[in-house]
């Protein structure tokens, strides 16, 4: 027998995609069921109340969140989001019903030993809800009250050696697509990347110091499965620079039809036979493809690694042997001055094991941002306030035409007066010598 | 319930305490064959929805099975799917960006009994606990926010449109029928927790009224400059009001702040500063549909989303009008576009004044870019159009 | 002998290109040895001295001209630009050196009687030095004095029967393509409305009534050889929306190489044996076309009469028979606010010998800009302030996806309170009893 | 000199005065095979570099001879064109958008004898009166603005300019070899009475030094609010100054203004509002060099020219630099573009790094857009680059 009524989130049970409120009466059913087994920290009935909580949602077509008060573990600023209900009295399961983020590994590769213990702590200590995974990255855990926080870190940590993830005007949880582990086209190892960098800047993750939130994500090439172009402010993304190496028996055998195009993914649908001119070097976007005598050819100097015929031909063609990364900045959702994709900064960098180059251009960035930056301003919004030029000074990176999609239209040049012979201080008096009034 | 201690001390909070360790190394977690194989990988092949092979020079192959969820999970349906790895995948499986469970094995004859297993599992009401699916020329899992469930500033709910989305495109999750892959995203506002604003769709949810300013708290909850500076259209300003005081009934000035309305666009930005500047509300919240965009290089560069529903209200429980604008723009898709071809590129292909004929979407002077300079390049500077 | 030394000067005599250093020595020259025969009415050495300050500006690299005051003819705002020499005591013959805007016929065909008429008056009243013509369009009549404005109008209007052009914040002297009086692709008559616009806005085009200046100009077709779409407030390009008439005889000598492609304009060069396939088939930017059973096929549902094709095979693809015009608006250089092409307002318009449909759009944005546009705030900067949507509203326009390129990608739409249930208006004490602090 | 009167009356100007009758109309001006083919035109044909025919339904041909002009024309220049039309057309001739003067003759026997006179006219220093050309995929005359011949604000000369690039890349004027027509346009600032902003290759002057403020005028000359209305980045305000009077020798205060310069981009719009703000200076004046627009809507939409060289000297008189990369633009576009791509088209389908690769330009961070908002879309977001 459920705590609240729920006609209008009972009409979501239906339907063939996994059911969110099955999945949430499913949980308050086991809590209340395993109330004698198990000494809950938080209310039983917290998961019946959130359900009550919504269903309240449901009818009046508002939330019932109240603002985040600060809430956390000592010495971090990040990694809590303090939630609280505003209808505390109806619904005291979810009076307070704080987050709590959990750096993920990357690549979201798990053991079962280890998520059951994570089952078991948050069923004990929280309600028992998660995200797997929230939008950023990290292992979400949804709903629990202020003195489970310092419990939970420090079980965590002692217990699990696993720590929480960012917040705030931090340096948020960075992840990967799985990148080498097991995909043929990374073009870097963007686990250990992403590893590397956030232990690098656990500091960073922790404790806020920034102007606002800053993201790095790590996608191992092009495709950009983690959607770092979008969404990061550095993106880091795979590329080479020789050729795409091609197996001319595999181009053949795609070509008489024996191997399915695109990886198999459109076998869902009859395309009719494979046709390499229209699906493969008719759609090349720069056209640098052909086939003679029966080979496909490629001049890999015009290529710009779109990904589009390695995707089509995995068995046929690969990326070249001479990987590294591109280094995008500044992408971010529309708030506050407008969505904005990454922009190129470093069209190329070897990736090494000292991470130098990478970190040289994080910290250089992380400098100017830091003493530049306006409260709540993303990077790509101080980078479109100073300049990209401003960018570049900063990260003493020679401009280069790959930094422009083209060039300005406008003539509107801020010369410097170190630029221009004679500088900007003139005499009216020499002046009117020549142009008398 | 009594308070058990893991072992922390209040009074000592440093006292052993660990910190800035980190994530655990994800070699640890790493199935075997894919731990042997890393960076050693030739291929790979979907066999069939829901099911990848890949292949490594070693020879070796793993076979992945992906599954769906509802990202919102508790525990008890966790722990399911970590019984599914223990029987089938020797304890180990991983998650997808877009919030896909996926379950490993290294050999072929794995894939059907756990496939077998995976399908046959559902919730009473009759939903799927793990669809298989989500790869390919097809529909994949919806990456979304928290909504209602867990957000403060939410114009609609996630979990719930996800989910009616989800159950209307059902099939083509299971499919590969699509021209190419279609990401769809929700975000439950402007802030886009998820970013969704690169997606094939995106279902954006959006205030359409103008704070409430509660006068008596805006000087106890808020930096009134903050508050001001917060706005992206300057359209804030500090100001002076008279309330009358709840107990002693006596009427004083306080400190307060005045909103244009006019030049307000409900970005909820101010809200965020000062929590005295509610914007819920159930007539005006509701969901913008943007499409065409895409994050992958691939073929095009990536592009945003556009906004081609200025408006759909908040239907609970199952949003019908929601439901059936994605049937419109996925049947539209569907039938036009070309094999490879990504929803926007087919839209930009076919220009806009044709995807608004053939999806029966109606275009209002909402959908006509009007923010700050940029607003120009998007107006059309050519005759070059399609009657 | 010149009056003055033009060392620099000299050195743009040589060269193929015609001269207008020995343009104008050849004037300058012509001057000194008519003096006896004409009574010039303004210095006789005009032209030497302006060589001698150009010489000036040459070695000085600094322009000589001030700003010009305000001199016209009585009752006009526009039409004469003041210009003073900063030098005059030097070169005295150029201490008033004014500009006047006469307007051309539409198409800017002429008999040389009125030609000669106006050397005549121009040698006589004024330097003889001209602009065929001005950037806008106008015959421009460079360099002559205060004292003589009067007397050249006079003379324009009464014995020529001609009048001044625009300058200044008035209506600028209307421009068109010749149209079709030498041309198979225009798709109205260009003259015609431009002389009929310029008559009907006389009153606009002489009195200064506007924020700042406003330009008309007609292209007969999408090729735009009067660049109307990057320099005029209000673009009228003429279309259609019918079907391209296709002359498959034409095509298959095209196809044969017995009619050279493009109107033979490539003849210079051996560009190999005309390809259809290549040359105008795959090069539609929409590819609405294809050849079948060796006859050429169009879509013209889908074809956005972007004029390739047409130009490519004139005597096979001829303009449709549903002919009319499309209208854009904010073109302008870059000052102040950047440059812009113009704005697809109406997509389609047929043009009566009432002009009424034309009219009616001209005079709802004058009213609009007129009463909102800021001092020297071009049509396009008052259309990017206010937004496209009030462009729409004061046109009585319906918003239609052919007045974007593409939809907002921002979700900032700024509702209007009518539009939103409930209105803006809303009780804190209704929202607090559903939302308790 | 006398003054002559033309029988205005300046004391009563009113007197027989004619107002408002507007341009003579072009129908009194139409040659007759013009006149009588208007609007039934059936095709044209490019006969020879600058030798167009015109087919009519009549039948009728209408062969068109167009020739160079230096745009600036004395009376006698136009006089000798005024002969040749009298001799060879019947006393019509036309001039065209770009400054081009064309001859009209009604049957091709007429053509070869009118094209002879005109190209056997030189002057003096050896340049073509009427060079035959100007037609097809070749290059057309370059259109202009007055320079230091009539303008106050030029950055550098138009005529010269001009004249030393027609000089350089004259025999293209008479060829028709280019990929596509080449149209070059030159303005002598950033007021563009020109508009070149939309052109294949685009000359602009353009001044690289703030403002000298003349305190002593700033008072008398300028009104001090539309001086600092006009600075589209609000780099000018209101300031006091302390000045000696060239007089008296006493010292005084006057309003005056202050400007910014690092806010300054010499646009130059304050000095056309206030003459006491002059910005030419032989070092700072010299010329911009942008590429790739155009206004035709042919196969690509109408797009603006981009900045490629972001400053040339004024090296009079005959700006080798300037010519020189005049030179290097035109060859290796002709070297690389197909057949019909216009300037533009051709930088953006090999890309712009590719562009000053085979151009030879240096890219510095002066071509790298900073201009308000729009500055983001012209930056690289995306991953497709060329090495």
């Amino acid at each position: 027998m459920p705590k609240h009524e729920t006609p209008l989130l009972d009409q979501l049970e239906s339907g063939a995609w996994p059911s969110f409120v099955a999945d949430l009466k499913r949980q308050a059913g086991s809590r209340q069921q395993k109330q004698n087994e198990i000494e809950f920290q938080i209310p039983v009935d917290v998961v019946d109340d959130l359900l009550g909580l919504l269903e309240l949602s449901y009818v009046e077509k508002e939330v019932h969140w109240k603002h985040g008060g600060i809430v956390g573990v000592f010495g971090y600023g990040g990694g809590v989001i303090g939630r609280y209900c505003d209808q505390p009295e109806k619904f005291p399961g979810v009076a307070h019903f704080h987050t709590m983020r959990v750096n993920q590994p990357a690549g979201k590769y798990y053991k079962t030993d280890y998520l059951r213990q994570l089952c078991d702590l948050w069923d004990f200590r929280g309600s028992g809800l998660t995200n797997m995974h929230g939008s950023t990255g990290d292992i979400v855990l949804l709903g629990t009250t202020t003195p489970q926080l310092e419990e939970i870190f420090y079980e965590l940590t002692h217990k699990m050696d696993q720590d929480l993830g960012g917040s705030g005007s931090n340096l948020r949880t960075p992840a990967a697509c799985l990148g080498e582990s097991r995909c043929e086209w990374a073009c870097y190892d963007t686990q250990e990347l992403c590893y590397q960098m956030t232990m690098e800047y656990q500091d960073e993750l922790h404790r806020p110091a920034f102007p606002y939130k800053f993201k790095f994500k790590f996608d191992g090439c092009p495709n950009g499965c983690v959607a770092s172009i979008a969404r990061a402010d550095m993106s880091f993304i795979g590329t080479w620079r020789d050729d795409i190496r091609i197996d001319q028996e595999a181009v053949a055998a795609y070509v008489g039809g024996e191997i399915k195009p695109n990886g198999g993914a459109h076998a869902g649908k009859d395309w009719g036979p494979f046709d390499i001119q229209k699906e493969v070097i008719d759609l090349c976007p720069t056209k640098c493809m052909w086939m003679e005598g029966g080979k496909l050819n490629i001049n890999d100097r015009e290529c710009t690694r779109c990904m589009h015929c390695i995707n089509v031909m995995p068995r046929a063609l690969r990326i070249g042997n001479d990987r590294g990364l591109s280094i995008l900045c500044g992408a971010k959702a529309p708030i506050l001055d407008g969505a904005q994709l990454g922009s190129l900064l470093v069209p190329f960098m070897k990736v090494d094991e000292s991470y130098d180059g990478v970190k040289e251009v994080i910290e250089n960035i992380w400098d100017w941002w830091m003493e530049e930056g306006k409260n709540r301003e993303r990077l790509g919004e101080t980078m479109k306030r100073q300049g990209f030029q401003k960018l570049l000074e900063v990260t003493g990176i020679d401009p280069d035409p790959r930094h422009v999609s083209e060039p300005r239209h406008n003539p509107y040049i801020f010369w410097k007066e170190e630029e221009v012979p004679g500088g900007f201080e003139r005499d009216i008096n020499d002046y009117r010598s020549r142009h008398p009034k | 319930m009594a308070f058990i201690s893991s072992g922390y001390n209040p009074d000592k909070p440093m006292e052993d305490r660990i910190t800035d360790i980190g994530p655990r190394h994800y070699s640890e977690f790493l199935p075997p064959v894919i731990k042997n194989n890393k960076g050693k990988w030739l291929w790979h092949e979907i066999l069939e929805p829901g099911v990848l092979m890949h292949k490594a020079e070693s020879g070796d192959e793993v076979y992945t099975v992906r599954c769906g969820s509802p990202r919102l999970m508790g525990t008890e349906t966790l722990r399911e799917a970590l019984e599914i790895a223990d029987k089938h995948c020797d304890g180990y499986l991983r998650f997808t960006t877009r919030n896909n469970i996926e379950f490993m094995v290294d050999s072929k004859d794995k894939v059907q009994p756990l496939k077998d297993d995976l399908q046959s599992r559902k919730h009473e009401g009759g939903s799927y606990k793990f669809p298989v699916g989500g790869t390919g020329a097809g529909l994949t899992n919806i990456v979304h926010t928290q909504g209602w469930i867990h957000c403060h500033t939410p114009a609609s709910d996630a979990s719930g449109t996800v989910k009616v989305v989800m159950d209307e495109l059902f099939e083509e999750f299971q499919q590969m029928r699509f021209p190419a892959q279609l990401r769809i995203s929700m975000a439950c506002c402007l802030n886009m927790c998820g970013a969704v604003h690169c997606s094939d769709i995106a279902i954006l949810g959006y205030h359409r009224k103008p704070p409430i300013i509660d006068h008596k708290e805006v000087e106890n909850l808020c930096e009134i400059p903050l508050a001001v500076a917060a706005c992206p259209t300057a359209a804030i300003r500090p100001a002076k009001t008279t309330i009358t005081d709840d107990r002693t009934g006596e009427e004083k000035t306080v400190k307060t702040v005045a909103i244009k309305n006019e030049r307000c666009m409900f970005c909820g930005n101010c809200y965020t500063m000062c929590p005295a500047l509610p914007l819920t509300d159930a007539e005006g919240d509701g969901l913008v549909i943007m499409a065409g965009g895409k994050v992958s290089n691939r073929i095009s560069e990536p592009k945003f989303s556009k906004v081609v529903v200025a408006f759909i209200p908040n239907e609970t429980p199952r949003w019908p009008s929601l439901a059936k604008c994605m049937r419109q723009l996925v049947d539209a898709y569907v039938k036009g576009a070309k094999k490879y071809e990504r929803f926007g590129d087919w839209a930009e292909r076919i220009g806009w004044e044709r995807f608004f004929e053939v999806t029966g979407l109606e275009f209002t002077h909402h959908l006509i870019d009007d923010f700050r300079d940029p607003a120009y390049y998007t107006w059309r500077q050519t005759t070059n159009f399609k009657f």
